[in-house]
């Protein structure tokens, strides 16, 4: 299955693009891919959090994604 | 009532606080975040922010509704800007009205204190000589 | 930092914010008093407010100077109105800049309760069927 | 010797003057004038609280008054 993922912030600045299409396993959880992009892109094991929105909702690591779900990293927020 | 806005443009404080006029209130409070000329003795060019825009609204929204059901207060408007920032702008205004001050105050803490945990918003800080976005790493 | 001011005209919120601005402030609290149109379930018509003129700006001083001495903030307005006061009206903007928000919220609610136990003010409640000094009998 | 006597508030309208002259013995204190004006004014004993400025402070009951010193009624404020 394909999803989009949405990269800000500094997520965006080590992965060097806006958006990233991924084609996963059918049955893919959140932490499947964090652990895909970490191995991808080292550096995102720095950062002092790494949380997860699907479709524009904080999302666990355990839920599954399903095809078209636009995934969204969100780095340490800093608004305000 | 919540009056809940994202803008790329100079926010209006006055337009908050006339949001939240109400015949009922005894007391509005305002808080404006505003950009420092430096940051641990470190001199600020200006800011970045920048948002996941629908998923910021949204939960800016859940913020403003959660006051309104956890304190007894009447309209809650929060504006938050996005783009760069010069010393002395304003990336964000609460604006709480309530019959009594204590609800105001406490309020408008609590959806400042919650925004900054929870809505996807990013801010970077441009010094002279390189910029960090604000918290990435420990 | 200090901008006292005891009025009989129509307060200017945007006065108390442009006195506070600051290039080393991250955060402004203001807190406007509005004239409810009841209380305790009774409608209000007005109210009118009466001062001890230069005792109330002594004492409004003397509150914004314990406040900058008390907590880490920058600037400090304090203007009350007295006369007649229609409902959705102003009697008090206090206005604090400071680095940091938790010192603003603080310093800002030190001055309203401080101001309303210290600074002699007296406010008219008055109803249809006629009217009292608010607090003036146990 | 001479003193002034501002009135505010619901001391006012209990007094029914803003300003009251007292023509007291020398050495006389505040609690001195809260006695006198509590004899003429009985409805003052009533109040929630009252307090004294002399010349615009706040004094105690224990202040000792002088010619021409401005003392000002205090019951309980309302400002804000």
């Amino acid at each position: 299955m394909k999803i989009k993922v949405l990269t800000f912030g500094v997520t965006r600045d080590i992965i060097g693009e806006d958006v990233l299409f991924l084609d996963l396993p059918a049955g893919s959880t959140v932490a499947d891919v964090r652990t895909h992009l970490t191995e991808r892109f080292p550096p995102i094991e720095k950062l002092a959090s790494l949380m997860f929105a699907v479709n524009a909702e904080y999302a666990t690591s355990e839920a599954q994604l399903a095809e078209l779900d636009e995934l969204a990293l969100i780095p340490p927020v800093s608004g305000g | 009532m919540t009056d809940i806005q994202l803008q790329t443009t100079t926010l209006s404080e006055a337009a908050c606080r006339q949001f939240v006029a109400d015949n009922q209130a005894g007391a509005i409070v305002m808080f404006s975040g505003t950009v420092r000329n430096q940051t641990q003795g470190k001199l600020v060019l200006r800011l970045e922010f920048e948002a996941y825009e629908p998923m910021a609204i949204a939960e800016m929204r859940k913020i403003a509704e959660q006051a309104i059901r956890q304190f007894d207060v009447l309209k809650i408007s929060i504006h938050h800007r996005v783009g760069v920032l010069a010393i002395g702008e304003i990336p964000v205004v609460i604006t709480v009205s309530a019959k009594h001050r204590q609800a105001a105050f406490a309020a408008c803490q609590f959806c400042i204190d919650t925004l900054k945990q929870t809505v996807p918003i990013w801010k970077k800080e441009v010094f002279e000589d390189g910029a960090i976005w604000v918290a990435a790493h420990p």
